[in-house]
């Protein structure tokens, strides 16, 4: 993954860029076309279907604030997800970080209810990063400690932070009622609005200035440069003199506390009190925001805002058009799939390629070619073929 | 970051691209018109959707004895989440063409008091919860009085040992989805239910964690059984349906929940735990069709005729013993405890 | 041409007497008046992306000879090979075996054409035995299962009939080097291959394990076999081959019996210009020690790593660690480097005790490190040429202030030194550029700062010659400028042209010191092997521990060869 | 007291322990297959969810609960084939496609639920697998009830893992595949076709993960129910991780997590039971010490999730 260069090589970085999205509108693209098959075939009418999905989506300016506040959480656990993936690691934990971050920024909100409105919020805010950090960093350390894979870990810290944080408020912070939940939190600590008569906080703000900063830490930052060595480099790094333990427990802490802050979000401009069980997923869903987004954290945001409007219009595909939800769910699935397989697209463009004949006389594709750079990879003498890095 | 990698040098793909993103925007090119839509309900379903073979379902049947008793139209949504909650409301609402929203599930409440400030002229139902302002009706359950009915029934059969599905032990069990309020007045209730009518009988309760796992629900009903369980009650949602299954294969008797569900364990569902969630929203319609709908809770019990618990199975002198006990819950002289920690105290004061 | 039972699956005979296949047209020698030839290639074409790896190479292998396919790296050697091999579909050409054309198409076809390739990296698993990693693809079954035993029997029969003396049921991660290359040599008799191809086989090798090598080939030819080897030394060439066919840019260069021609004129047709084989060295001037290892050692699992190493360099010269792999550099490396702390002793850098400093505060004084080329631990192949440049300096002034780095400094650092080293390929990302280039830019980077303390491990292997060169020079410039050079390398030739004094590692321990002047290239391999030299020669040499010894010897290094040297 | 201790280690609990494990266990063995030939296996759950819905509505349609067991390893062959497409050909991250066919799985069953049932929770009540016992067995004490009267699919979950060990330590087949998820390259210089291989034992791996759904459906319960999984794979995962990638080792973590669940649902009815929530914590809490504490020692295949593209030897 090439960071861009300043300056000079810009041209190069945006065609690649550009590059990049048109691969991914179009999995997206075909994914949807898949759907239109799906629906089709059970006997929807596919316009109206997909009408609706627009309309549900961008189609209005509360369609559009509702896209925003489904992909508020995704945006914030997507950065997470994405940040781990930059330095090696799959967190598939934020759901669980999110959890730990909701329930630490309701308990603070609560408890500094004295405090005026900003540093209430900041606090706030603030203990969910922290409460997502340390639930991110316990997987670090475990794999820096034990090499306990941290895909395993952290799926089961998911389930951990479920129950942990419904005990937690059963047993201190429940409101009166027959929901597990706390109580709300004071009207001053909320996310303001952003748009008069929508649920769009300012949540958004944030969102935007987050991906910005993590953005700027992974590019601009000593920390960030150790943060992407480890990623793409661990032996190299090792040489740098990179502690890469020590960076796998932070990039989990930091990575845990961006999805804390999701949770904290959710707290502070959805919810406005923290419920026991109440993500539907985020944090599965984020892995797949920040795949399409390719671990950009730039790219996170278009990708939370297809996720966000593919929820947003689903519902009104369901409400107006009677279309099951669950259709949507499945979509989804396919554009992970489609996004995720590179080679898929690029097998569509060799179809009319003639089969190979047999000794002589091959016809170059796409794929000798990987073969080539996967084998120079490997190391042979060829040292000039490295050049070829792969279709 | 290999897997990203593998994804450069792209313009080729490009026209591919472009051809698969026209494909889509030709099948968006012509839009059906929104139709015009008059005299509508919309409802709003709890998390987990249809097909629970309760809640949701007793739900959907009033819709469906709304239609047809009173010809409404109704638009329905199955929300994943809590958070979607808001937005779905706030879509009925935006249209403006409802005469009534109903929010069915006790985690709707927050959702409902939001949307309902923001449009005072539409007026919400809201079953199972209270929601705040002055256009929202709130029916809420006596929860308890259903479980302390169930635990009776239980409490008395499970000393009928000439019965072959019921053991010489004096116990009965009951499995909860999660352990959350909700259930635990249930559970509270049945506890009180069956220890009224039967001071000895010791009731064993657990919980799933899950409402979607019948599988450890099975497993959880087996394991009662296993300590001498004879009479088990499944309040799990989808969940308890393995509860149903398990008394099945171990030839004990099950209670079902919420709707009658002795259709999926024939002759061993003892009987129904019924909360009649229809008749609710057929009331919330006809208070509206009437011109009588009224803002503020409304708490339903025994003696609304919104909980209750099916003949089923149950012989008829137990019939008749509980029913002696649902005219003291309608006379007001038995009050149920809502919570377990309540029950041995409740016990005591009404010796 | 059909070898009847070498389909993957089945199990072989046991070699009976006669070998295996149609008998080879007796050779001997092979050189004079050559008859048909067995494998020819004709025109081969093969490119990656904008890279032309071969551009109609022609190749001819008689029967049962030697044949040595020389060339720089890059030059299509493996390319080549690997087509032949079933590994790459070639563009363009044509092979043909025994005179009839062949399609090889994966290295199944190549086994069933009687073709065996010993790879550079060798295809064994670690985790396997040897007997397993011999026999997958061609079980001997008993009732579906593998019979283990029958697998054992045949391996052992093989190995002792070629003299290969490898232990059927040792895990290969267990064995050393030159064992692991003979479980590949094989796994390809075994396979009935009549062609063996050894792809640089003697790149990690001790002079003694290689002359095992040779000694193993000459036997394979008296069997009949015919052999293939790829290197790209001149010296090997000359020991062992009966014909060389040189390459060079993806074409041959010239082909001819091995008794008519000299390595001089080899080096000729290989870089396609005059090559010096002698690169001056100045005598050392020597300075005060600035880099003492006291006592060093390390534990490992069972047994010490590295055991009471006693080490100095002084300013201005280069000390060059002389060992087979794995016999601890890599720990010597990791403890000088500052990234494993050692369990006893310390490490003095200009007479200060740097426990404690990792490698980055090592850095800071004016330490350099230069990771081996391979595998390549130094460059990092995803980020850009500016972010390799900085590596390691990245968190401090003036690259970076309070953790943000600076732009403008971070790329004058690139352009400064991608000009003074020489470094090609543009910024892009560094995985793009030759590994030459890589290498340089590694080196680049390292030595940019004018470090006084210089660690460079491997410096130069999997590099081409042109930037081997390159290399050398830096490493005797920055000896001339007076800084301390530790120079840890599996090249003997690399390691007798740089080094002002030689020391011997083995299982840890430093088994010899001395001038370089002072050992000869057989007493090396024999301490290497862990053996004393028999005879007095090693006088000086054979002190065990000998630090602090004044090495007043010859002042100048001894006779410094190019690997292109005789 | 005593009564309660009897109650939880009651031979009860062990024959739960066998129900509750068969699913995890299969799943988990076909972790261990596909990992083996070096490709990650998160679609476990996936396989799992479509081999339960396949099982239920073949047994629906056609009133044999045994052609419901034969759909139900048709659909994880077809999911198998789906990841191998995406990872193998198409060069998909493979933890990434795994989420993305386990998405892809929720979202269809609970649709066809929809459409074929008209209920997006559960199906009707279908034939399911009759209770099979060893003949001769029944007699024998505590044995004679822990293995009778269960669904065929947990004696195939118990045979399937000394098979299983067998085939991959001891044949041929079991030697190559080891070797692709080793060393790819080395296989296939040998002549193993890597490709296919991986391909072979991606499909037997859905096929053994989906009879572990067929048992949620088909032998546990009789219909099915909406994401019936209910994160089965995600265990079955770890017990592959925790077994060390080796067929019996799986089935044996399986058995322990399932033992660990099966113990909590019996401490939950202890007169006073700690907290629910802690309590159901248990297995995962056991999982990650487990994976903490094994990692030490195991080492996963050494191609594990590398994308690698064989020479012409592939099914290209």
């Amino acid at each position: 993954m090439t960071e861009r260069t300043a300056g000079r090589r810009l041209p190069a970085a945006w065609a690649e860029v550009l590059g990049e999205l048109a691969l991914t509108a179009a999995a997206v693209a075909l994914a949807l076309l898949a759907g239109a098959a799906l629906l089709a075939l059970a006997g929807y009418d596919v316009r109206d279907a997909y009408y609706n999905l627009w309309d549900g989506a961008f189609g209005s300016v509360y369609s559009v604030a509702d896209t925003l506040v489904n992909a508020m959480p995704l945006l914030f656990a997507g950065l997470a997800v994405a940040f781990a993936f930059r330095g090696g690691l799959f967190n598939i934990g934020a759901e669980g970080q999110l959890y730990a971050g909701a329930l630490a920024t309701a308990v603070t909100a609560a408890a500094l209810a004295e405090w005026p409105s900003v540093p209430l919020i900041a606090a706030a805010m603030l203990a969910g990063a922290l409460a997502g950090g340390l639930w991110g960093l316990v997987p670090g350390a475990l794999k820096a400690k034990t090499g306990a894979h941290e895909v395993i870990t952290t799926i089961m810290l998911n389930y951990v932070a479920i129950l942990l944080t419904t005990h937690l408020v059963k047993q201190y912070f429940k409101a009166p009622g027959p929901v597990d939940q706390t109580a709300l939190i004071p009207a001053h600590a909320r996310l303001p609005e952003l748009i008069a008569g929508t649920r769009l906080t300012w949540a958004v703000v944030i969102g935007v200035v987050l991906v910005a900063a993590v953005d700027w830490l992974l590019r601009r930052t000593s920390f960030g440069f150790d943060v992407v060595l480890v990623g793409s480099n661990p032996g190299a790094a090792v040489y740098a003199g990179v502690p890469v333990a020590a960076r796998t427990v932070w990039t989990m802490a930091v990575s845990g506390a961006v999805a804390g802050l999701a949770g904290s979000t959710m707290v502070l401009g959805v919810l406005y009190r923290f419920i026991a069980n109440f993500s539907p997923g985020y944090g599965f869903t984020a892995v797949a925001v920040a795949l399409v987004a390719r671990a950009r954290p730039w790219g996170v945001l278009p990708a939370a805002v297809l996720f966000g409007a593919l929820q947003a219009g689903g519902l009104t595909m369901q409400l107006f058009a009677r279309i099951p939800a669950d259709l949507m769910t499945a979509v989804q699935g396919l554009v992970i799939l489609f996004v995720a397989a590179p080679g898929l697209l690029y097998a569509w463009r060799r179809l009319p390629v003639a089969a190979p004949r047999a000794g002589t006389a091959m016809t170059m594709t796409a794929e000798t070619a990987a073969e080539g750079a996967a084998e120079t990879a490997a190391g042979p003498d060829n040292e000039t073929a490295r050049r070829e890095a792969g279709p | 970051m290999s897997m990203f990698r593998t994804l450069r040098s792209t313009p080729a793909v490009a026209p591919a691209a472009l051809v698969l993103v026209v494909a889509l925007a030709a099948l968006l090119a012509f839009a059906p018109a929104a139709q015009a839509q008059t005299g509508r309900m919309a409802i709003v379903f709890a998390t987990g959707g249809l097909g629970h073979q309760s809640f949701n379902d007793s739900a959907y049947a009033g819709v469906q004895a709304a239609q047809a008793r009173f010809g409404v139209q109704f638009d329905w949504a199955e929300p994943a989440s809590v958070a979607e909650y808001e937005a779905l409301l706030t879509r009925f609402a935006q249209r403006g063409n409802y005469d009534l929203i109903i929010s069915i599930g006790f985690d709707q409440a927050d959702a409902v008091t939001a949307v309902a400030a923001r449009f005072p002229s539409q007026r919400f139902a809201i079953v199972d919860a209270v929601a705040e302002g002055d256009n929202v009706a709130s029916y809420v359950y006596r929860e308890a009085e259903r479980g302390f009915l169930l635990g009776a029934v239980a409490g008395l059969m499970t000393m009928r040992a000439s019965d072959p599905k019921i053991n010489e032990a004096n116990v009965i069990g009951v499995v909860g989805g999660m352990d959350i309020p909700l259930i635990n007045a249930n559970i509270a209730g049945y506890i009180a239910g069956a220890k009224y009518v039967n001071p000895a009988a010791d009731v064993r309760y657990s919980y799933v964690g899950a409402w979607d796992d019948p599988a450890r629900g099975k497993e959880l009903a087996l394991a009662q059984i296993d300590q001498g369980v004879d009479i088990i009650w499944g309040a799990a949602g989808r969940s308890g349906l393995g509860v149903l299954q398990a008394a099945q294969e171990a030839g004990v008797y099950a209670i079902g929940a919420d709707d009658d569900q002795g259709h999926l364990a024939p002759g061993h569902v003892l009987t129904n735990g019924m909360k009649y969630v229809n008749n609710t929203v057929l009331h919330a319609v006809q208070s509206v069709i009437n011109g009588e709908f009224t803002p503020g809770v409304i708490a339903l019990g025994v003696a609304e005729g919104a909980l209750g618990f099916s003949d089923s199975l149950v012989p008829v002198d137990i019939r008749a013993a509980v029913g002696q006990l649902v005219t003291r819950l309608i006379a007001g002289e038995l009050v149920p405890p809502d919570t377990i920690e309540e029950v041995d105290a409740w016990l005591e004061a009404n010796r | 041409m059909t070898v009847s039972h070498n389909d993957a699956g089945r199990p072989l005979p046991p070699p009976a007497g006669a070998a295996p296949g149609p008998a080879p047209t007796p050779g001997g020698g092979g050189a004079d008046a050559p008859p048909a030839p067995a494998i020819e290639m004709i025109g081969i074409y093969k490119r990656f992306g904008p890279v032309q790896a071969s551009a109609g190479a022609h190749l001819r292998v008689y029967p049962g000879e030697i044949h040595c396919l020389l060339g720089e790296n890059g030059a299509g050697k493996s390319t080549l090979m690997k087509i032949l091999y079933g590994l790459y579909a070639m563009d363009a050409g044509e092979i043909r075996i025994r005179g009839r054309t062949a399609v090889i198409r994966s290295p199944g076809d190549a086994m069933r054409a009687g073709i065996g390739m010993v790879h550079q990296h060798f295809m064994l698993v670690d985790d396997f035995t040897v007997a397993e990693n011999v026999i997958a693809g061609m079980e001997p079954r008993r009732r579906g299962l593998i019979d283990m035993a029958a697998a054992r029997r045949l391996v052992a029969e093989y190995s002792r009939r070629f003299g290969l003396h490898v232990d059927p049921g040792a895990r290969v991660e267990d064995l050393s080097v030159g064992q692991q290359q003979r479980v590949e040599i094989l796994k390809a008799l075994i396979r009935g291959a009549e062609f063996l191809i050894l792809d640089e086989p003697t790149a990690v090798l001790t002079p003694q394990e290689a002359d095992e090598l040779f000694r193993v080939m000459r036997q394979l030819k008296a069997e009949g076999k015919t052999i293939i080897f790829i290197t790209h030394k001149l010296k090997e060439t000359m020991a062992v081959a009966d014909r060389v066919t040189v390459l060079r840019a993806g074409r041959d260069a010239g082909s001819m019996p091995a008794s008519q021609t000299t390595p001089q004129r080899l080096a000729e047709l290989m870089v396609g210009r005059r090559v010096l084989l002698q690169v001056p060295a100045p005598p050392a001037q020597r300075g005060p020690a600035l880099l003492q290892l006291e006592n060093v050692t390390v534990k490992g699992a069972g047994k010490d790593l590295l055991r009471s190493v006693n080490l100095q360099v002084r300013g201005g010269e280069i000390l060059g660690i002389a060992g087979v792999e794995g016999n601890g550099q890599l720990e010597l490396e990791e403890v000088v480097a500052g990234w494993r702390t050692p369990d006893q002793g310390r490490v003095r850098i200009a007479g200060r005790d740097v426990a404690g400093m990792g490698p980055r505060r090592r850095r800071r004084p004016g330490c350099a490190h230069i990771p081996p080329g391979r595998p390549r631990r130094g460059p990092a192949p995803a980020l850009s040429v500016e972010q390799n440049v900085v590596l390691g300096r990245h968190w401090g002034q003036p690259y970076a202030r309070l953790g943000v780095l600076r732009r403008p400094a971070v790329r004058e650092l690139a352009d400064a030194v991608t000009s003074r080293f020489d470094v090609r390929g543009g910024r892009g990302p560094v995985g793009g550029l030759s590994g030459g280039n890589q290498q340089k830019l590694v080196v680049g980077r390292e030595l940019y700062h004018n470090p006084w303390v210089i660690l460079a491990c491997q410096p130069t292997r999997g590099v081409d010659v042109g930037a081997i060169e390159r290399i050398h020079r830096e490493l005797l410039d920055m000896r001339a400028r007076g800084a301390a050079v530790l120079l840890i390398s599996a090249d003997l030739d690399e390691l007798l042209a740089l080094s002002d004094r030689l020391a011997v590692i083995y299982e840890g321990e430093i088994v010899a010191e001395g001038e370089t002047g002072q050992f000869t290239e057989e007493m090396l391999g024999l301490l290497m092997a862990g053996q004393r030299p028999s005879g007095g020669s090693g006088r000086n040499a054979a002190g065990r521990n000998g630090t602090g010894r004044d090495g007043a010897g010859r002042d100048g290094a001894g006779p410094t060869e190019a690997t292109a040297g005789d | 007291m005593s009564e309660a201790l009897e109650a939880i280690f009651h031979v009860n609990t062990l024959t739960s322990t066998l129900r509750l494990a068969t699913p995890i266990a299969l799943a988990a063995m076909a972790g261990t297959l596909s990992e083996r030939v070096g490709v990650i296996n998160l679609a476990l759950e996936a396989k799992l969810l479509a081999g339960a819905f396949a099982g239920a509505y073949a047994s629906y349609v056609t009133g044999s609960a045994w052609l419901g067991v034969g759909a139900a390893v048709l659909a994880g062959v077809l999911i198998g084939a789906l990841l191998g497409l995406f990872t193998l050909r198409w060069r998909a991250n493979h933890v990434v496609a795994g989420i993305g066919l386990n998405i892809l799985a929720l979202g269809l069953t609970t649709w066809l639920l929809q459409v074929i049932w008209g209920s997006r929770g559960t199906s009707p009540v279908v034939p399911d697998l009759p209770g099979w016992s060893i003949p001769g067995l029944q007699a024998v004490p505590l044995l004679g009830p822990l293995l009778s009267g269960h669904s065929p699919l947990v004696y195939v979950m118990l045979l399937a893992g000394p098979l299983l060990w067998v085939w991959l330590f001891k044949t041929p087949g079991g030697l190559r595949a080891r070797m692709i998820g080793e060393h790819p390259e080395a296989a296939d210089t040998v002549g193993i076709p890597v490709r296919r291989t991986q391909f072979l034992l991606l499909l037997a791996a859905g096929a053994l993960a989906a009879l572990g759904g067929a048992q949620l459906s088909l032998g546990h319960l009789s219909w099915f129910s909406q994401n019936m999984s209910a994160g089965r794979g995600y265990m079955a995962l770890a017990a592959n991780v925790f077994g060390r990638w080796n067929p019996l080792g799986s089935m044996l973590a399986a058995l322990l997590f399932a033992f660990t669940d099966a113990l909590q649902m019996r401490v939950q009815t202890l007169p006073s039971p700690p907290p629910t929530e802690l309590v159901q914590m248990l297995p995962y809490l056991l999982t990650i010490l487990v994976v903490a504490g094994a990692f030490r020692k195991a080492r996963p295949p050494a191609a594990l999730g590398r994308h690698y593209e064989p020479g012409r030897s592939g099914t290209e």
